[in-house]
């Protein structure tokens, strides 16, 4: 199939057209379509998995056309080892999302547009060669997240969407700054012809440009670095831009959550190997310990910070912010060993984020609260294990595959990454490595609090908000469970084989390590 | 003493320069808006003088267009356009406000 | 000293003198007199430097035009005699300090400019001269100039002419 | 027989029960009673595929047989760059005796259980619990096992971990109850905590030699890797500090000082997991480890470390074991106390002791907690011995058996304790002689524990089965259970003979097939050590042997004296101990308390909520919204914090922060008088001027 | 003649000015005034169109020029005022009673536009500014019954007279110290004068000019009559406002502060005609007024002014008239960069800012008239009650932000690349840190309409919320803010032709 890239990244939008001409009393029809839609990519991924060369390092399946002619710009795709996971990543959380977002009923046929709007931002992001185009879709994804939590999230929803969208954009036009200075000095090391396209901004050695800013003079791609990580960070987030996310996952609806989790904040660390390492390997060298030294205080800063935690969606959100710590090392000490760990444990976190969320969203839907301690200070669950055996059977997995149990897919890329990372940053490596204590803590804690002990759990009476006990918890259903199994299954296939999903990527992580070295 | 006084030029620039002022001073002080056009028109007059002035004196003026000249003209055309159009203006503030002092006008704010 | 010297001292002593009325005289009335006098001036001044036709049309429009329907708008619109022209002093300091700075500043930067100028005063009638001006090179100017002095009286009396009994505009008046 | 089938065998092992976990958890309580017999059955196999195995094994009679085979299970490499984690299988006499002793334990265990599980009337009290039950028991064993056959020790790792989950499972079996979900908790925590020391041992590991496997450890310790300086880790060895991390995990796992708290509170689990969890086989696999690992901490000289935690908790933990009255906790100190004399033996370099003692402490083990847990179903579910008593008649064979097993641990002659035991004092008592100083405290560690634990093994078995009974109701109720659950308690206390373990008669000597096969690993670099380790227990063997039968007979006599005819009563024995003594023992010498009161609730919890209000108050609020705060206390003084506070209940963000309160002044700068527009301009006209003139001219 | 020709379409809209108002006089229908007045403009265009191409040319002895500058600008303006013409037609704050006379004013309007674009000289270019200027205080004023109309009218013109009065006093010193009021005549000046032999009058002299075309522009520190005239005047006025003056001053002050005070770089033209951006300057300046500094200074200032006042504003009308100063700020950063790109970027942005700002300025009239205020609790729960019109508002302002894909991103974009491309980092994070802050208020109206529920209740009896033309009209200023999103080149294509100022003059 010719095209499959654009396909994948823009079929969607046909699939929004067709909704948005639909009829709006015709709900469940407009959901039907959606997953009829979202499954085209799912299936093209696929295709894309069986048309994917991993022997080579180089991009594959490039798409390239010219696009603004004025600014050198092209529309130009392709696939590697890097994106690839994150790709399949990608049409399987899209498509999951829309089953987990089936008892949507406010502005249905909005909700899903915009879910389709943005699965094009993620996927054209993975899949952009061109930094402009990479920057487009980065953008492009901060309207319909800013609507799906602004208008179908919770209480606070204006809150978390304005935070979210505000600190975004603060880290994007950091990006665009970043971004243009490449372009303008690309033009000095390529022929005079400024360039947006990765492949040849990565070609430029930067070293030989230097800029002044009030009188100092600074290196151009030390700058630049900055002006990027900043872009990135954001979204990771590191520490200390994470504020807006234990926000926005709160209040934002547990598809968005998932698909936050789940692919949003891979962009972060995907721009960071992409960006900042292939086309900016000299700073990158140099600053790489700053990346170190804020993902293990994001590891435990935000170990710590859920074990604290009284909201279970905080909690789980506080855990990313620990868990994309773990990636920040490994994608930092440059070693195979890290930097594999780190893209898988991006693509782990994927699935067992997804999964945790996935399962706050289950709770939520039956109780209508999140506390595990109410604000009276009582146990907001308890003993659910009793009533509702499989759901804690399937958070049990969520949780065990994100404290790194071994036979779990977070064990393979947690050790992998403080493989990589102790020969080169003992100490480091040893702080971080009470994360995993703290990981254990926060999330077997949260289990002894809402599935064990007697059954206690308290149900929220949606009209009056009172609190008061539940009887019974309906057990898992079967579109929950098209969610969550297949999440399930990909986490104990990674935690058990992890060979096919590391050959994927192995050769292209490889050959970016020496490039940066 | 007083010879060549017409034909010093700095002193035309000064006068421009206290109309100028004078009229900036008039205009942010006055308390009735009419009174801020009388401030407008004298600024104007502080330009045109100095126009005519330039023309007269400064070399290379080009005589043969009377720049200055001609300027000064549109100065004082406009100038009465401009005071009809905000004498009417200011009628209709006080139709509606009884009242014309600009410092009451403060409906629109913040 | 020439008698246009004394005339020249003259103007410019009532332009400055009118000049200060027009700014500090608390009664409006009496600084649109005032201003009547600084046009005056200048106009003298015009004729000084020999632009017969410009002293002219600045006493034909603006002492004969617009300073009355200046006068005109004040006696409509204020209760002359009982008005408060004034705030309060404090409200003077900085623009005055402004215009003080105004006046200290530019005659430092005339000063400073040493703006050589031609010898002699070449007072020579320019009525025929701007005449042809304004059909030769500033034909297109001056004809454009009626079209703005159209639409402009247009908007002055769409805006100042009384209400219609418009019962709809009336509704919405807020 | 050929090796490639033991192979297979090996890898069929854990793969059965791991069948039988996912089978079970898929469909287990769809099955015939519940599915028990898929587990039991699948555990059963592996013990006869065990035998197959330790039949080859037991034919070559050679004690460096070993039959392995490795895989490479993750590449990470690329051409010209070769990373790769290798996993594989390494039967060697050590595993084999080790998965007969597991297989066969487990294989009766959860015999056991399926009696054990349920109710009286034989049905399982709640269906899902009860398959369930059985899943987990057999993921738990296939971990085991995979941790028995790993040639490396990352699978090792792998399995031990979920050991941890199945541990953490089954001691929350009874999830209604606070105080199990509690126990669950603070198990996987504690061990987890020494499972980051390991880790970061294999960490260290893994950097400096680039491989898990044991045979590619041995062959750096011989090369000289571990010990080369450049090599070294925060000034000690590479050998010293790799082998401390990993005996962290032992530490963990085995429950030694000072993360023992888990284990006793670990008894809220169904007793059959108290048997095969923390009895026979994961808290040994922590002294497994370290036997494996026995090289490095030679090399590395961590030993001494070893044989201090080890000789410690033995006898602190026994300390602790006189004065419990469940039944089950008295068990749960005795196995602390044992795995530290395991620990101990190996910290004075009794490779084999250590392990004998393991096996022989499994199997004795095991048939005690099954006694318990069989005198516990008699009771119906009640563990006070204070409420029991003169149960021998009621539940013969559960006495009987309880019994003998009581004896081996004791370490009375003819039964396997005795021989294992005497190996490890002897050891100890020549490691004494030979240090001096201060290791005769470890010396009279292991004999005062001895003498404890028969005293208070045969306090428990009086307390139970003789005397008056203090529960008259439940006592004449009391009856032995099915077959199911007697034939395991028979068959492991005849295994607690001591000939099973040497093939020959004398009872006094341990020397047999065990010793002969079980040998550390024959490297050059231990020869001259494993020497001198050998020359230990040889002088202290009969000094000891004499010493440990006295100890022994004197703590039994004693408990006789005062539980079994009652002419000492039992206050009085407490009362000459002064009183601190007795709160340390009542509050299990405040590790608890400081655990938990202290390092978690006074400090870790504290600290992360102090974070969270970091992170709320001022990473958020400070680099985002705080700055507004500032911003306010200083506008407050101009009278503009109404419109900034105003703003800021639906500003916030960055809205709420600088820019809002400068857009407010903007609003009074935007009073609506032209005029002021007008100064404005005009003002901000010349300053820009004056400003623009300073900068160029 | 030839001079003739060129002044054709002013003529031409001048024409029809003088019709429609005498027209008027016998006939009240509205849709003739409206189809007439669009026939007018819609021939003026139709007459500019068929000049592009011809070489840039002055005329009326150097008053005006006539390049693809100045076309782009007319064009440009002509398509505004008709914007404006059909925003004003189904508005109710333009009042039956005086329709005629308003589309006369907005005709005549247009001529000043035009003549701001393509004067050369100094006298022209004040005449065109003061037209502009009066007749938009008249229509400031047009919606007379309304207080605020009239206090907006009052204010623009106290504002407007003053400042057209220093713009004249600069010119009259600028006249004193050169000699010349041509601006191409100023550049020989210049050319031939060194620079430390001019006096530092030049410099008040420009600074004055700027001032009077700053006003224009709603550059700090000239822009504090926006919001309050915007606010007040009916809101199609202001819709028209906010682009047509503005831009049209941009095309002033470019030309005036390129034509009289720089040299062009040899070779810089070329280069850019490829499509390539060059980092150095493309122009020398001359003269000793270093006005890119200056403008640099009032574009941040501009910015922050603009932006942060925004922020705590609660009428929508109020906050474009913010965000139209923060636009201004950004545009000057185009200037201030002293090369062509910037002036690329400019025009560029000027055209998108066209479509986004009269498109969200029409939705806040829509909004005025039918719920009866424009402010953000009308504005709450738009989406429930006309979904289209939120949409687009919301398109409207993501583009007003600078959101890919709209058309404002590329706007920025360009501006961006021109000041990046100069190295100006700092002016760059400037830039990027006020468009995060305006983020914050854009955003306040679209969490109104599409976040909160319904606030104010419909007014009974005003049902007529929308027609098909007007959503049709409203959807054809959506397609741009996409589409020069996506696409730019066949824009800048245009554009690299327009932004050639010197190139045959």
């Amino acid at each position: 199939m010719s095209h499959i890239l654009s396909w994948l990244t823009f079929f969607p939008l046909i699939g929004a057209v067709v909704i948005a001409f639909m009829p709006s009393r015709m709900d469940s029809l407009v959901k039907w379509v959606a997953a009829a839609t979202m499954a085209v990519p799912l299936v093209l991924a696929a295709q894309l998995l069986g048309m994917f060369d991993q022997s080579s390092t180089a991009f594959q399946l490039v798409e390239q056309y010219d696009w603004i002619s004025s600014f050198n710009i092209q529309y130009h795709l392709g696939v590697d080892g890097l994106s690839i996971l994150m790709v399949l990543l990608t049409a399987l959380i899209s498509f999951l999302a829309i089953f987990a977002s089936w008892n949507i009923k406010k502005m249905v046929k909005g909700y899903f547009i915009m879910l389709m709007l943005l699965h094009v931002g993620m996927m054209g992001c993975f899949l952009a060669l061109d930094f402009f185009l990479f920057f487009v879709f980065w953008e492009v994804m901060l309207i319909p997240m800013y609507f799906l939590i602004g208008i179908w999230g919770g209480e606070k929803k204006e809150y978390a969407a304005i935070k979210f969208f505000l600190y975004t954009m603060f880290g994007g036009v950091f990006m665009l700054i970043g971004m243009l200075a490449l372009y303008f000095f690309s033009a000095d090391a390529n022929g005079g012809v400024s360039t947006f396209n990765f492949l040849e901004l990565a070609k430029v050695d930067w070293s030989q440009f230097k800029v002044a800013i009030f009188g100092s003079q600074f290196a151009v791609d030390k700058l630049v670095w900055w002006f990027l990580f900043l872009g990135f960070a954001v979204k990771v987030p590191v520490w200390p831009f994470h504020t807006w996310l234990p926000w926005a996952h709160v209040q934002a609806p547990t598809a968005v959550s998932i698909i936050l989790a789940g692919v949003l904040l891979k962009l972060g660390t995907y721009g960071f190997l992409r960006v900042n390492y292939q086309l900016l390997p000299d700073a990158t060298l140099a600053f790489k310990y700053a990346l170190v030294i804020l993902g293990v205080i994001g590891v435990i800063y935000g170990a710590f910070c859920a074990l604290a935690q009284k909201d279970l969606k905080k909690l789980v959100a506080y855990s990313s912010v620990s868990h994309m710590g773990y990636v920040l090392v490994g994608m930092a000490v440059l070693t195979p060993a890290g930097i594999q760990g780190a893209v898988l444990q991006m693509f782990n976190h994927g699935l067992s984020a997804a999964m945790m969320f996935m399962l706050v969203g289950v709770l939520y839907d039956r109780l209508h609260h999140r506390y595990i301690v109410t604000p009276e200070g009582k146990l907001g669950f308890g003993g659910i294990a009793q009533k509702a055996p499989w759901i804690t059977a399937i958070w049990m997995v969520a949780v065990f595959a994100g404290m790194g149990l071994p036979g779990l897919n977070g064990f393979i890329s947690e050790a992998l990454i403080f493989l990589g990372s102790f020969p080169v940053y003992r100490t480091e490596t040893v702080i971080m490595s009470i994360g995993i204590v703290l990981g254990a803590a926060y999330l077997l804690w949260m289990v002894q609090r809402v599935f064990l002990g007697p059954f206690t759990t308290l149900h929220k009476d949606t009209s009056t908000g009172a609190l008061h006990a539940a009887h019974e918890i309906q057990e898992i259903t079967g579109r929950e469970l098209i969610v969550l199994a297949p999440l399930g299954a990909l986490c104990l296939w990674v935690g058990v084989y992890p060979q096919p999903f590391i050959n994927l990527m192995k050769n292209t992580l490889n050959q970016l390590i020496e490039v940066v070295k | 003493m007083l010879a060549g006084l017409s034909t010093n030029l700095g002193l035309y620039l000064g006068l421009s320069a206290v109309f100028f002022a004078f009229g900036v001073l008039t205009v942010l002080t006055r308390k009735n808006a009419v009174g801020l056009f009388m401030g407008v028109e004298l600024m104007l007059n502080g330009a045109a003088l100095n126009f005519v002035a330039f023309q007269t004196f400064r070399p290379g003026t080009h005589d043969s267009w009377l720049h200055g000249h001609v300027f000064s003209l549109f100065i004082i055309i406009l100038a009465a356009i401009e005071a009809a159009v905000a004498l009417a203006i200011v009628l209709r503030v006080f139709a509606a406000r009884r009242t014309i002092d600009p410092d009451r006008a403060t409906e629109l704010r913040g | 000293m020439q008698l246009v010297d004394f005339f020249t001292l003259l103007f410019m002593l009532m332009g400055v003198v009118s000049a200060v009325l027009v700014a500090f005289h608390p009664n409006v009335l009496y600084a649109a007199v005032a201003l009547v006098f600084s046009l005056l001036s200048v106009a003298g001044l015009y004729g000084v430097l020999g632009a017969d036709f410009l002293a002219a049309v600045q006493l034909i429009i603006y002492v004969g035009g617009i300073i009355v329907v200046i006068l005109f708008a004040i006696m409509m619109s204020e209760n002359i005699y009982r008005a408060r022209f004034r705030d309060a002093a404090g409200k003077f300091v900085i623009p005055t300090a402004v215009a003080a700075l105004l006046i200290a500043g530019f005659l430092k930067l005339f000063h400073d400019a040493k703006l050589e100028t031609r010898a002699g005063l070449n007072a020579i009638p320019t009525t025929e001269q701007m005449g042809r001006a304004l059909v030769g090179p500033y034909a297109l100017v001056f004809q454009y100039v009626a079209i703005v002095l159209l639409a402009g009286l247009i908007g002055a009396v769409v805006v100042a002419r009384p209400h219609h009994g418009n019962p709809e505009s009336e509704a919405e008046k807020k | 027989m050929e090796q490639s089938n033991l192979i297979t065998y090996a890898i069929l092992i854990p793969l059965l029960p791991l069948a039988a976990y996912f089978i079970q958890s898929a469909v287990g309580t769809r099955l015939p009673r519940m599915g028990d017999w898929v587990s039991t059955g699948a555990i059963f196999l592996s013990f006869l595929l065990a035998t197959q195995i330790f039949s080859a094994m037991w034919g070559a009679h050679d004690p460096s047989w070993v039959v392995a085979k490795s895989w490479t299970w993750v590449d990470l490499g690329s051409a010209g760059l070769p990373v790769k984690f290798d996993i594989g299988v390494r039967l060697d006499n050590l595993s084999a005796v080790m998965l007969l002793m597991v297989t066969l334990c487990a294989t009766l265990i959860h015999l056991f259980s399926t009696g054990y599980m349920r109710d009286h009337h034989g049905h399982p009290a709640d269906g899902y619990r009860y398959a369930s039950f059985f899943s987990y028991l057999s993921l738990f064993t296939a971990a085991m096992l995979g941790l028995v056959i790993s040639d490396n020790l990352l699978t090792l790792f792998m399995c031990w971990e979920v050991m941890g989950l199945c541990s953490y499972l089954l001691i929350g079996f009874y999830r209604h109850k606070h105080s199990a979900a509690n126990a669950s908790i603070k198990a996987f925590m504690t061990t987890r905590v020494g499972d980051t020391g390991l880790f970061l041992g294999m960490l260290a590991l893994f950097a400096l030699i680039g491989s898990f496997q044991f045979e590619e450890i041995y062959k750096a310790l011989q090369d000289g890797i571990f010990t080369d300086p450049k090599n070294s880790l925060l000034g000690f060895s590479a050998a010293a500090m790799i082998g401390f991390l990993i005996f962290c995990g032992t530490v963990g796992k085995s429950a030694q000082f000072p993360l023992q708290v888990w284990l006793p509170d670990a008894m809220e689990g169904p007793t059959p997991v108290s048997a095969l969890i923390h009895a026979a086989t994961m808290v040994a696999a922590g002294v497994y480890l370290i036997i494996r690992v026995f090289p490095i901490l030679d090399v590395g000289n961590v030993l001494p470390i070893v044989a201090g935690i080890g000789g410690f908790t033995a006898l602190f933990a026994a300390i602790l074991a006189i004065k419990q009255n469940d039944i089950k906790k008295v068990l749960a100190y005795s196995t602390l106390s044992q795995l530290g004399y395991m620990v101990l033996a190996l910290g004075v370099g009794n490779f084999t002791a250590s392990f004998f003692h393991l096996i022989t402490h499994a199997v004795f083990k095991a048939c005690l907690f099954m006694c318990s847990g069989s005198v516990i179903y008699a009771m119906h579910h009640e563990q006070d011995m204070r409420h029991m008593g003169g149960l021998a008649k009621k539940i013969p064979f559960t006495f009987w058996s309880m019994f003998i097993a009581t004896l081996a641990i004791a370490g009375a002659p003819f039964f396997s304790g005795f021989l294992s035991k005497d190996m490890i004092l002897a050891s100890v008592l020549g490691y004494g002689q030979h240090h001096g100083g201060l290791s005769w405290l470890l010396v009279v560690s292991g004999f005062v524990t001895a003498g404890l634990t028969a005293f208070y093994m045969f306090r428990l078995v009086f307390m139970t089965f003789f005397g008056h009974p203090h529960d008259h109701h439940h006592y004449d109720e009391a009856h032995e259970g099915g077959w199911n659950m007697w034939f395991p308690l028979v068959t492991l206390a005849g295994l607690s003979l001591w000939v099973v373990y040497t093939g020959h008669v004398n009872p006094f000597q341990a020397q047999g097939w065990f010793t002969q096969l079980i040998q550390p690993p024959k490297l050059p670099i231990l020869a001259e050590s494993v020497k001198e380790y050998a020359e230990f227990e040889h002088h202290g063997h009969v000094p000891a042997m004499i010493a440990s039968l006295v100890v022994a007979t004197l703590g039994i006599f004693f408990s006789w004296l005062v539980f079994g005819a009652k002419k000492i009563p039992a206050a009085k024995l407490a009362g000459i101990w002064p009183n601190f003594v007795h709160k340390a023992i009542d509050n299990l010498y405040f590790f608890d308390w400081f655990y938990i009161k202290v390092a978690i609730q006074k400090g870790l919890m504290p600290f992360a909520k102090f974070w969270t209000i970091v992170d709320d108050k001022v990473v958020d609020r400070g680099m985002v919204d705080g700055l507004g705060d500032v911003a306010n206390v200083a506008k407050g003084t101009i009278n503009l914090i109404d419109d900034v506070v105003v703003d800021r209940t639906f500003v916030d963000g960055f809205g709420g922060g600088i820019p809002s309160a400068l857009g407010s002044s903007l609003k009074v700068l935007q009073n609506g008088q032209v005029q002021r527009y007008l100064s404005v301009a005009v003002v901000a006209l010349m300053l820009l001027f004056f400003f623009l003139r300073g900068v160029l001219f | 003649m030839r001079s003739l020709f060129y002044v054709s379409p002013p003529l031409l809209l001048s024409f029809f000015s003088v019709f429609v108002l005498i027209a008027g006089l016998w006939i009240r229908n509205h849709a003739f005034l409206v189809g007439t007045s669009l026939l007018g403009l819609g021939g003026t265009a139709g007459l500019y169109l068929s000049m592009i191409g011809k070489p840039a040319q002055d005329a009326f002895a150097g008053m005006l020029i006539f390049d693809h500058f100045g076309l782009f600008f007319s064009v440009f303006s002509v398509l505004v005022i008709a914007l404006g013409v059909i925003v004003s037609a189904r508005s109710r704050e333009i009042k039956e009673d005086r329709r005629s006379e308003y589309y006369s004013i907005l005709l005549a309007l247009c001529t000043g536009l035009i003549f701001m674009g393509i004067s050369n000289h100094l006298l022209m270019a004040y005449l065109a500014v003061e037209t502009v200027s009066i007749l938009s205080y008249t229509l400031a004023g047009f919606n007379r019954e309304r207080n605020v109309s009239v206090e907006a009218s009052m204010k623009y013109v106290v504002y407007g007279s003053m400042a057209s009065a220093i713009m004249v006093y600069g010119i009259s010193l600028l006249f004193g110290v050169t000699g010349e009021l041509e601006m191409t005549g100023l550049r020989e000046f210049f050319a031939k004068t060194p620079a430390d032999q001019l006096p530092h009058l030049t410099w008040i002299a420009v600074l004055l000019i700027f001032a009077g075309m700053g006003y224009k522009i709603s550059a700090a520190p000239m822009h504090m009559w926006t919001p309050d005239v915007y606010e007040g005047a009916p809101t199609p006025v202001s819709a028209m406002f906010s682009v047509a003056p503005k831009a049209a001053g941009f095309a002033l002050l470019v030309r005036f502060l390129v034509t009289a005070f720089t040299q062009p770089i040899e070779g810089s033209m070329e280069a850019l005609a490829t499509g390539i951006p060059v980092s150095q300057a493309s122009f020398n300046l001359v003269g000793n007024f270093n006005w890119p500094l200056f403008l640099m200074a009032s574009s941040g200032l501009t910015m922050f002014m603009g932006n942060l006042a925004a922020l705590s504003q609660v009428s929508i009308k109020r906050i474009l008239a913010y965000s139209s100063i923060a636009h201004a700020g950004y545009m000057l950063m185009g200037i201030s960069t002293q090369s062509t790109a910037g002036i690329y970027a400019i025009l560029f942005y000027v055209m998108v800012y066209c479509f986004m700002n009269i498109g969200a300025f029409w939705i806040a009239s829509k909004v005025d008239d039918v719920m009866g205020g424009d402010h953000l609790k009308h504005f709450r729960g738009l989406v429930s009650r006309k979904p289209f019109y939120a949409i687009s508002m919301a398109v409207f302002l993501f583009s007003l932000v600078g959101i890919p894909p709209f058309a404002g991103f590329m706007g920025k974009l360009y501006l961006f690349r021109a000041v990046i491309g100069r190295e100006m980092y700092f002016f760059g994070l400037i830039a990027a840190i006020n468009s995060v802050i305006s983020l914050y208020y854009y955003m306040k109206i679209v969490k109104a309409m599409f976040f909160d529920a319904p606030e104010v209740e419909m007014p009974a009896g005003k049902t007529a919320f929308d027609s098909r033309l007007t959503m049709t009209f409203i959807a054809l200023l959506v397609i741009p803010n996409i589409m020069f999103g996506l696409f730019t080149d066949p824009l800048m294509a245009l554009i690299s032709e327009a932004a050639r100022i010197f190139t045959g003059s």
